[in-house]
């Protein structure tokens, strides 16, 4: 029997704040799994915390190469936190392969937990290791705890009969118990998730314990007492809390603005990475009423979400950058038959296929202007994770209420990272109005609302209210086609103004730390966290700078003028090459600074804090 | 009957009722004027509410049909109706759905949409203007115009092959495919007919004069004279006959299509036509029957039923439903690893 | 036997400087034709014109109907002219829906000439009206010449043997001579042009040559004389001329490119309105081995020509603004693959389908940035119909000198507008230069010039040169597949600089008027030449107004911020919301004012010169 | 022989040479593997110098393959290889163009593309790897998908109705259909080459597994111990027989295709297979045939010879010269209505 690891003699145990850690290993070494793992066992344990996979590029590259490394990165903290960590303090490394991709990130002098059997020779060499670093000295600059995690597993997993391969599988619970143990970490949710999973297969199950609690155990006699480090849970807002990704917060939005809005949701994509997560999770939801719809392009799939739209449906349209090019022209058409209609953009690196599973913000001015003439759309964008499940309650709200097509930013870091999210109350959120005309008398189905400017809303089935759209210019009021030109003036400046008045329904811009001063930083997206973990560093180091995150692109919240005019400088970081930037500076005329950076990763607080830095030293500088 | 749109008990419309009003701006002499004109006199046959109709189209001058029609209408954009037709089917199946397109729409820009839509078996009914021509911008050649011919575009001559809209039809595995024309009128209403009545995807190639850009592209064998002689009106349990005095036959030689005179062998075995043969093969050996080698035929070729998209798809939520229970949202929002800060 | 006209006795004739005429009737009724003769008629005279052309929306709408009218405008000045005239000042009217149509863009107290045979009440009915304006006193406000044009015609006709139907055909001709009567043109290329045109048919050439001559004899006859006025013959430069519009300068341009640069001309394209002319003339040059591809769609369109850029030929793929959208992900592979390609772009009036038939300017920023992420393309816009050749030119240079997709935004009214046009000498016109990658020694797919950061263009059949290219993120250099940040980041930086170092080979932008002062009216595309009207209007009133245009959008020329710095106002009048506008306020941070007119119709000189001077005034009174 | 590059007088090159040496990212056991060994060992016989060879392909697992091959190659975007293989054979007749393509690239979203090169008959090679599944983006359902699959975004099975895509290369008139398999290496070299040896479009499907999405997909029919009962190896002029022993036979009966015995009926009418015909009846019968049912025929379908685009586009050309004569441009600059000012 093995004997609980809680009930060992402890040796003594540092506290810190916060700490990041990055497990990495081959794609089949389950890395995936005990990150997930590791932060079930920590959100239940009352950190805050932040998380992001990274997966390979490839589906399954050859084991041990450089492009098959799969890692995941928890960050956790007793106190409220935004990112999921700039460089990890540690990293595991389970094959040579994970440790050549990930050491340049480690955090100087931090901790390398190291598989040290599977340095063999072969593996060292599909690294691209010429000498052993675990032998020659590369890594001295580094903690090290080099431990035998493949034999402690499979020593511990054999006992239950499994075979040789089982027993060697089982070798990331065997890692995740020795991480449990340097994060003193409870183990308890992971025990009944393995009990769980494996139900059906006990000996598996009793090998991944025994595996786990090998890896633990390692931790308590290795005599790694300096590395035994404890982060106290955070302070959180009271609540029920889950942990959520922004994929499945989006998907869960769209579904919830369903239950709002009482509409049937309909979801049609063409599946491309990273957006297909959202498809196959409303795939699964058919239960819910949820209709999905794989079409054979994404120009289908926004037809068919048109379609569908005109029908009454709340309609949804799910891609990627180079999708949301093809789905242009029928974009264009929704703005010209004015329907409402939903675009889910998971941004991702370009241009063209580019870097398929890395993050952008890139398609900022595309999801403006990416269509012919003059097309107007609403654009928003969640800030984080859990704020992707509000945006798209939102996105939907404005697209009903204003009869127009809604782009919604999302990227690649938002959709995969995960945090800490209360549990919204269903109850506690407005119901989203649906207009829908039905009296015949008087009915022209492009008269409009006086205050929203939306025209009416008719759906097929409605008796006596027969009429057509297209997407040739219509004569105002009655939408016959009209090759007028004052009537076409006319409609371009209604289509424009009605986009305008969505201002009147979101909140303003809201600035966070001094209300006016030298510096603000104004960014839009995901990155928020980094943005704010950054000026919260600066602040603390008695820099003076605020922060106003925009979730309205277009149109802009109402006071951002008048904000901007409250600052000497404007700072503007991207993960592209300045489309906000360029949208700022045209239409408020202040010479805002664009902070730059497209490598296909998201900003580190950093990054960020040393331009606020560098920036604010200038000022005064200046002065 | 969940797929097509039930028989209301409203009084009886007319052919008027079905008449937005709007301007036609087709040319005077347009073959699609025939074609409203059936269309327009069919639709109170189904006894299906106007409201309860909807006509979409592409771009080109087949497609400005919704605006003629009393019904619903879109007109979208080039080539993709049939995307819009399946997005608004398959949230509406109460809505009876067709789908009006070109040549140039449905086959050129269109081809994949059209594909993809018949072989979901979505119960839309397709109903493609073929006049061999893109009329709308003013007579470049089609993917139907023959190899040789000579248009705006193609000054010396199409070089390339012409797509037969029934053979890409039946490559989808369309469960309903036919044919008619224009200067038929009777014919081209009572397919119509079918189409409407057939459940799960229609397809319907209409041969029309563009008498504009491609005049007189089918006159060789559709003109009233000769039509007899050299079209075959094809109709399910009756042998392959045709000619004025139904003279002619279609047997079958080496398993390829081929003519014989009855007069002179009159217990040759003719073809019998079977609209609901599961195997499209003879379906196929009659898409390609053309002038002037063969009569060209006309009529319904397949109709089979075959399980409904949308139908399949509400079924999987019902039963998904019944055995996992309707939807718990505040459950799923929860997930199954949440925990309370207190 | 019809007596000369030029034989008769004249009465005394006034002179002009400028005269507009507008030829308007059913689309049956030959307007085109008969503006298309006045227009050769008018060139060989020797004056400077510019003509327009306005094609019904509808292939063949109903005879005597609103939407079946089509319209031929010419303007002709003993002076240099930039435009085909803003109002005319002379409306030929063959039936009620012509008048009903173009009535309102008559100059008040202009002259009418109407086709009275045409004003029965079946046709007055047609057109909406409700009285016959002939005789209903509505259009006191006009000169009006009402002439049994029909009548006229036809016993003419008849004279020759041509039937009934045939003789009325004959009808335009007769309109027509009565307006060279008016204007005192000669007749002599027309009769030419008959006699070619009709050679197989001499009773037809016949019947239109009484036609002719019958109308010119009325106005001999009709006491027409205060209408009498005759415009000398300009003082244009000499040279041998043409009369050209837009697109077929633009078809000419790239021939004489192909020319220029030895390449063979693949041109790929989908049928569009107004962008298919160019495939229609390009079709008709087999003999200059040019290869038109008339593909299933724009995407198809864009792919052929960018495989046949892969293999070497000179390639370009024409469309309009909805082509353009669906053009955007493979121009993205253009540009991630950095092959040499011309986007031809005849823009018009959208969104969606919008106005087919209109002009507009409205993709600019869609060249821009209607691509995902970032995806910087050479944007370049001719001034002139006549420009349309040269800038053409200028298209294939740029992309062939440095691997760059090059965006051309033609546009309807440019595409359609003709104008008198020195045939260029051949001889005269600079090489393209051509770079070839042969030399397989240190063979890099992605190593760069380094004046023009272009890579090297090595063809398929090339021995050694063997390499692959597509759309993933590629190593600097080697052009292998890399996820490297720091790669993704000098890629786009690159790909970013390589579009800036353009600018290092076009002109200065040009200010004409005064180098410095209050107003600058700066333009871009199709505005030219009413901005150049315009201007000179002002500057006759003593305005001081200068005007810059810019052929360049992406990059533009490098003196332009130094340009607009001299300059205390600037305006920008665009046929959209404001393109331009937003990336130079963006770019230069200067208020820039935009003058915006979205109908579908082209600037009026008079709008503009209007705009002047009403900013001019509003300068002053500032001061 | 414009259409097809010449062989070289170079020396014989071998299966290494096709080798670019960038490092395969296909997950272990991927039948993508055998069909780049197969290419790479067929390469070399055809004579065609490397450097006039070039391999376009469009986005998913399939279609990274050009950049294993040591020739030039073109890693487009999803769906559109065959638009680029277009413009580039169009413009360089010397050039061996392939296309390499996935169910989802091929048919999907590039359905329209593939069915367009194919109808103008561009002697292009197009293969499809099908592998019944979206292999890249981690194992959604594809178009050829079977009805009822269940994958990540069908989790109650697939309501598609999946494509042949046979069907869909004769639908499109193509000349040459053929169809392999990832398990019989020399099969699928010799189809391999038959295609690049054929004049015009040529297509070929080639069941490919995907062993982490969709293993076992063709299992039942292709293992080696019962490939013999289930498929039918077509070879032309030969009697379509399988089984063991060649004990099975393909006849018609009512013009379907049945299985006879024959050692019980000896004397039945076989169908010999002729890849020749110009009617594709009997290639759609064939291209139909399924599994269990029936046996699943691989082997060339059709191989016709018609007139290739890019021929008859240079035939054009060249006509041009020779009735109007070689272009002047000065003239046509100057066009027929010049004038002079002086
Ligand atoms: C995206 C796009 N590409 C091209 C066009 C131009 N266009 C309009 S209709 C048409 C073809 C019409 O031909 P067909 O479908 O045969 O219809 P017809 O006019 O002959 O009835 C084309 C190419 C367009 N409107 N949109
Ligand atoms: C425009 C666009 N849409 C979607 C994608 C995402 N995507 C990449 S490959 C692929 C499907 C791959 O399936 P298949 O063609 O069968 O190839 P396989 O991976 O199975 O070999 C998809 C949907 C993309 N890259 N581009
Ligand atoms: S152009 Fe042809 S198809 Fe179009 S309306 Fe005229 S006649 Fe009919
Ligand atoms: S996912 Fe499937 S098709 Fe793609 S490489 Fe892996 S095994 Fe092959
Ligand atoms: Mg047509
Ligand atoms: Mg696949």
């Amino acid at each position: 029997m093995v004997e609980s690891p809680a009930a060992g003699v402890r040796p003594a145990i540092r506290e810190r704040e916060r700490v990041t850690v990055r497990f990495a290993g081959d794609s089949g070494d389950g890395m995936q799994l005990a990150g997930n793992r590791f932060t079930d066992e920590t959100a239940l344990y009352g950190n805050d915390f932040s998380t992001l996979p990274d997966f390979p590029a490839e589906i399954r590259a050859p084991a041990g190469s450089l492009a098959g490394v799969s890692a995941f990165q928890i960050s956790f903290s007793k106190r409220q936190i935004y990112t999921p960590g700039d460089a990890p303090d540690a990293l595991v490394a389970m094959n040579p392969a994970a440790l050549k991709v990930n050491l340049r990130d480690l955090t100087p002098g931090g901790l390398l937990i190291v598989n040290e059997d599977a340095f063999t020779s072969g593996n060292l060499k599909k690294a691209g290791y010429t000498s052993n670093p675990l032998t020659d000295g590369s890594l001295s600059a580094y903690r090290k705890i080099t431990a035998p995690l493949t034999t402690l597993a499979v020593n511990a997993a054999s006992e239950t009969g499994v075979n040789a391969q089982q027993a060697e599988r089982t070798k990331n619970f065997c890692a995740l118990g020795l991480v449990y143990w340097l994060y003193d970490r409870p183990m308890e949710t992971t025990l009944g998730w393995i009990a769980e999973k494996f139900k059906s297969n006990p000996a598996i199950a009793d090998a991944n314990v025994r595996s786990l609690r090998a890896g633990y155990d390692y931790g308590e006699t290795a005599e790694l007492a300096d590395e035994h480090v404890r982060v106290a849970p955070a302070a959180l807002p009271p609540g029920e809390y889950r942990h959520i990704t922004g994929n499945e917060a989006t998907g869960l939005g769209l579904l919830t603005a369903a239950h709002l809005s009482g509409l049937p949701l309909f979801y049609a994509s063409y599946p491309i990475t990273p957006a297909s997560d959202v498809l196959e999770q409303l795939a699964g939801y058919r239960r819910f009423r949820v209709r999905t719809f794989q079409a054979e392009d994404e120009i289908a799939a926004a037809g068919a979400a048109l379609g569908a739209s005109f029908g009454g449906a709340l309609s949804v349209t799910g891609t990627s950058g180079p999708g949301l090019a093809l789905k242009a022209e029928t974009v264009g058409l929704a703005v010209s038959t004015e329907l409402p209609m939903v675009i889910l953009d998971v941004q991702r690196a370009g241009p063209s296929t580019g870097m398929p599973t890395k993050t952008e913000q890139g398609d900022l001015l595309q999801a403006l202007f990416g269509r012919n003439s003059e097309s107007p759309v609403c654009v928003i964008a969640p800030a984080t994770a859990g704020d992707c499940f509000y945006m798209a309650i939102e996105a939907v709200r404005i697209a009903q209420q204003y009869m127009t097509p809604v782009i919604f930013l999302s990227d690649t870091y938002l959709g995969n990272t995960s945090e800490p999210w209360i549990v919204p109350d269903l109850e506690a959120l407005p119901r989203i109005e649906v207009q829908r005309r039905t009296d015949p008398e008087g009915f022209q189905p492009f008269s409009r609302d006086p205050e929203t400017l939306a025209r009416p809303y008719a759906l097929p089935g409605t008796p006596g209210l027969e009429h057509r759209v297209g997407g040739l210019e219509k004569a105002d009021g009655s939408g016959e086609i009209s090759y007028d030109p004052e009537n076409h003036q006319r409609m371009v400046d209604l289509r424009a103004e009605k986009i305008e008045r969505i201002a009147r329904t979101i909140p303003d811009v809201e600035v966070d730390g001094p209300q006016a001063g030298d510096l603000l930083v104004l960014s839009w997206g995901s990155t928020h966290g980094a943005i704010r973990s950054a000026a919260e560093q600066a602040q603390a180091e008695g820099v003076p700078v605020s922060t106003a995150h925009l979730r309205y692109l277009n149109p802009f919240p109402t006071n951002l003028g008048e904000v901007l005019g409250r600052f000497q400088h404007v700072l503007i970081p991207e993960n592209n090459s300045g489309h906000l930037l360029l949208l700022i500076r045209a239409r408020y005329l202040i010479d805002a600074q664009g902070l730059n950076k497209v490598t296909g990763k998201p900003f580190t607080a950093v990054e960020i804090a040393e331009a606020i830095m560098k920036l604010s030293e200038k000022i005064s500088d200046d002065r | 009957m969940t797929a097509k749109t039930e028989a209301s008990a409203a009084p009886m419309l007319t052919k008027k009722d079905f008449a937005s009003g709007a301007e036609t701006r087709w040319c005077p002499g347009c073959g699609d004027y025939a074609i409203l004109a059936q269309t327009q006199k069919m639709m109170p046959k189904l006894g299906v509410p106007r409201e309860k109709i909807v006509f979409i189209s592409g771009i080109g001058c087949a497609s400005r049909f919704p605006y003629y029609m009393n019904t619903y209408g879109f007109h979208s954009i080039h080539g993709r109706a049939p995307t819009l037709a399946s997005g608004l089917k398959v949230t509406r199946p109460d809505l009876q759905v067709w789908v009006i397109t070109g040549d140039g729409d449905g086959l050129s820009i269109g081809g994949n949409h059209l594909l993809h839509a018949l072989r979901r078996n979505i119960d839309i009914n397709i109903v493609l203007f073929n006049n061999r021509i893109y009329g709308l911008t003013k007579g470049q050649y089609s993917p139907t115009s023959e190899q040789g011919k000579k248009t705006k575009s193609s000054p010396m001559g199409s070089i390339d092959r012409p797509i037969n809209p029934i053979s890409v039809a039946l490559a989808a595995e369309a469960t309903f495919v036919a044919r008619s024309l224009d200067t038929d009128p009777p014919h081209l209403m009572e397919i119509l007919e079918r189409a409407a009545h057939h459940r799960g995807g229609a397809f319907v190639e209409v041969y029309q004069n563009c008498n504009i850009f491609n005049d007189g592209a089918y006159r060789d064998f559709t003109d009233k004279a000769v039509r007899r002689q050299r079209m075959l009106y094809l109709e399910h349990g009756k042998p392959m006959r045709f000619g004025d005095n139904d003279e002619l036959g279609i047997r079958l030689n080496q398993l390829e299509p081929e003519i014989v005179r009855l007069d002179e062998e009159p217990t040759a075995e003719i073809l019998t036509h079977d609209q609901h043969r599961a195997d499209p093969g003879i379906a196929h050996l009659l898409a390609r029957m053309s002038y002037p080698e063969m009569p060209v035929p006309v009529g319904v070729m397949r109709d089979i039923e075959e399980p409904i998209y949308e139908e399949l798809l509400d079924g999987q939520i019902d039963q998904a439903v019944a055995t996992q229970g309707p939807g718990d949202l505040p459950a799923l929002l929860r997930g199954d690893a949440s925990w309370r800060v207190t």
